[in-house]
């Protein structure tokens, strides 16, 4: 499978998971295709809307971004804007901020059929404004909404026949979450096996990975 | 005495990170205090991107783009060690299995608010990151940060002005001159820097001070920063 | 023609099973299915204890008491398997990645209202286990039943007399004389046992019956049940 | 660590969390020895209070327990009453019942710092009467509480000296759970390894895991 076939049919308007942190776990080859796939006003739920190390940017700067949701937003490059900032700063992007832990978790609960949970994370603060809020014994806490995709791009380190997935120190990072929270799942890996990954190696398993695509080394 | 520099204030913070304990270290300073801990203290670093153990810092030749922290740097496994993904990381750290997480900060306040994120830079995107839910459910908060801003104005605060990170977390707090708690009765000082009195030290700060009954001098070793 | 035992009821629900789909068995009559599925559909068995993709039972000899399925089953591992905890398990289950549930049941109303477990049985303790769970978020819940009760009751109703399991759910019905499907009208028999009019059908049923147009005969091949 | 050395310091009106699911993962020789403790008024989280392979019908045949929480409760002496049936039938203990998801999810939520979850589980039956609901898009959900414990007995495979476990096969059913949801953790295992577990190996952290007792192959 090319990346282009892995991507295919990935519309306009969709909702795109997109895995990675710190540098790992980028499925940077697929985001490349979806970027020559060309879909617009999609919605990217993806942890840096801006990180360096990622191609998030340049489905951002192509235009085919209505919307984001993540954790961190803030460019890197000191002499001027990100393609994010620059259409942020002109109403052209729609932002959603969630601490990092939510925005994890919403996943995750979107993925678990949880439409909603309440969290310590955030109360009394502005990423908080306007959210149900409610005591459980001596705290405040946060209600917060599932998170759902229809598709993910995940990055792996080894795909069996099965889907079966295994992953590389901190690449997981949101990947298993992602995975389970959206419709199609497609995994950007190293290496695919004919046989199984054993049992207890695998880290995420096939029933929630839709197509492989292998990398090799590159990301 | 010359306030203390961003490492010595990490060499200060080591001091009272106790054997056995689950520390989670913030970008910046923080991250520093772990090579300041005894080295036969079982403490575990658990960065927010999953790895639980972190070790040092990688070498050149031995660096992995995958094994990362949390703050991108390319770091080593301590023995023991494991990596999960961000949602079991998340729900361990707000499930309070985090001991002490010690973080940068703009601003604290007398009730132990704390802000240490900032929306507000001109143009540029928010970026909060994990520091929500860090300060919102470790067992215990602590903060690394100079006393006072470049310009001279309190960073210890009645009430904070910038955006909170979360409420009433604040536990202890390190700066370059002074080593306070947050008590119910606001800021307690425990040491402060050879050479400022506690009314330099009450003008330099935006709340008022207690101070504690032994309250101490700030002393650290010299520890060179490494050149920029 | 008689009507079909246990496994001959399990055999008919393995002819609609999909190749490629994630599938639960029930207790009882349902883990039985999955030895009627062809043998080169690529079907993953889940069973709630953890296991996603569950292979035939153990032999005697390589039976292993760490892998059961959730009937405490000694069972065997397929190619591709693997084992999860309990809690990723009904994440699994809740965030609707079964394709289909295959339960037993007590009664089915036209709804879909389904009512498979019973807290009545005087001085019994209730026993609910994972049933709700997969009732209530599998993609399809396919029920398997004997068509009445022992004293010759209707177990299809305009409404459920026992405590439900879950509302709404049900969406085919394998009984020993019937193949049915629940719609917005109610229940709607796709095959019956030859020699059971739809007269008789009706009468043997507490809810009103629509026939499909392609309404056909329940045939299934002999097999033997084991001794008791 | 001898297994009474495990369990010490586990309190009158403790809530105790006990793994096990089907005949695997039972932690029945910690279970042995809290009996032989015998703390009273004890709440139970079990998944079943009656499993014939568990030793939990010891502790309640005991007197030990005000109240149990469980998805299953139903004795498999056709011939009589378990204790717990004859116990529950007297008015004499009190028995929380939930659907075997709410019980692992409830569990997950008390370790993962989320006092209260919305689930599809369980609504419109006899299980969420007196239960909070509220409809999301077009389904109706059912708010569901955090569980915690005061200790957790769990059973694993291996344990190193940093406290990280395997598990074999269905082992691990609730064992990972309720160790986050507990305050004080203790392993039974069948091994311990003085060298650690390879970090992609380790199925639960030592963060978790407070005490090890190494009970080897039997259960």
């Amino acid at each position: 499978m090319t990346a282009a076939e892995a991507v295919a049919g990935i519309l306009d308007g969709a909702t795109v998971m997109l895995s990675g942190f710190a540098g790992a776990g980028f499925s940077n080859q697929l985001v490349a295709a979806l970027r020559d796939l060309g879909p617009r006003n999609l919605t990217l739920v993806v942890n840096s809307a801006t990180h360096r190390l990622s191609n998030t940017h340049e489905l951002i700067a192509a235009g085919m971004v209505r919307k984001v949701i993540c954790s961190a937003a803030r460019g890197h490059d000191k002499s001027g804007l990100s393609a994010f900032e620059q259409l942020y700063k002109d109403g052209k992007i729609e932002l959603e901020v969630l601490p990092q832990g939510t925005f994890v978790e919403s996943i995750r609960a979107g993925g678990a059929g949880i439409p909603a949970y309440f969290t310590p994370t955030g109360f009394g603060t502005d990423l908080a404004a306007g959210k149900e809020t409610r005591r459980f014994g001596e705290r405040d806490y946060v209600l917060e909404a599932a998170i759902t995709g229809d598709a993910a791009l995940i990055r792996a380190d080894v795909a069996d026949r099965w889907g079966n997935l295994t992953f590389r120190h901190a690449q997981q990072n949101f990947g298993p979450a992602m995975a389970t929270a959206s419709k199609l799942v497609v995994a950007e890996v190293r290496a695919f096996s004919e046989v199984p990954i054993p049992p207890e190696q695998v880290q995420l398993s096939g029933v929630f990975v839709d197509r492989i695509y292998v990398a090799g080394d590159g990301a | 005495m010359k306030p203390l520099n961003r490492l010595q204030m990490a060499w200060r913070a080591g001091q009272d990170v106790e054997d056995g304990t689950v520390v989670n270290l913030g970008l910046g300073m923080p991250v520093n205090v772990s090579d300041y801990v005894p080295a036969d203290f079982d403490v575990v670093v658990q960065s927010e991107n999953g790895i639980i153990g972190v070790g040092p810092l990688a070498s050149a030749n031995a660096s992995d783009a995958d094994l990362v922290d949390a703050g991108s740097r390319r770091v080593t496994l301590r023995a023991g060690a494991t990596v999960i993904d961000s949602a079991n990381s998340f729900a361990m750290i707000r499930g309070g299995h985090i001991d002490v997480t010690i973080l940068g900060a703009f601003e604290v306040a007398a009730n132990g608010d704390l802000a240490n994120w900032d929306n507000r830079i001109p143009d540029k995107g928010p970026l909060v990151g994990g520091a929500m839910d860090l300060a919102a459910s470790a067992q215990a908060v602590w903060v690394l940060m100079e006393h006072n801003t470049r310009k001279g104005g309190p960073r210890l605060l009645e009430a904070c002005t910038l955006p909170l990170t979360a409420v009433r977390c604040v536990k202890r707090i390190y700066t370059d001159i002074a080593v306070l708690s947050v008590t119910a009765g606001g800021f307690l000082v425990h040491q402060i820097l050879p050479g400022i009195s506690r009314d330099e030290l009450q003008q330099r700060t935006g709340a008022k001070l207690t101070f504690a009954p032994d309250c101490g001098d700030l002393v650290a070793p010299e520890i060179a920063l490494p050149e920029a």
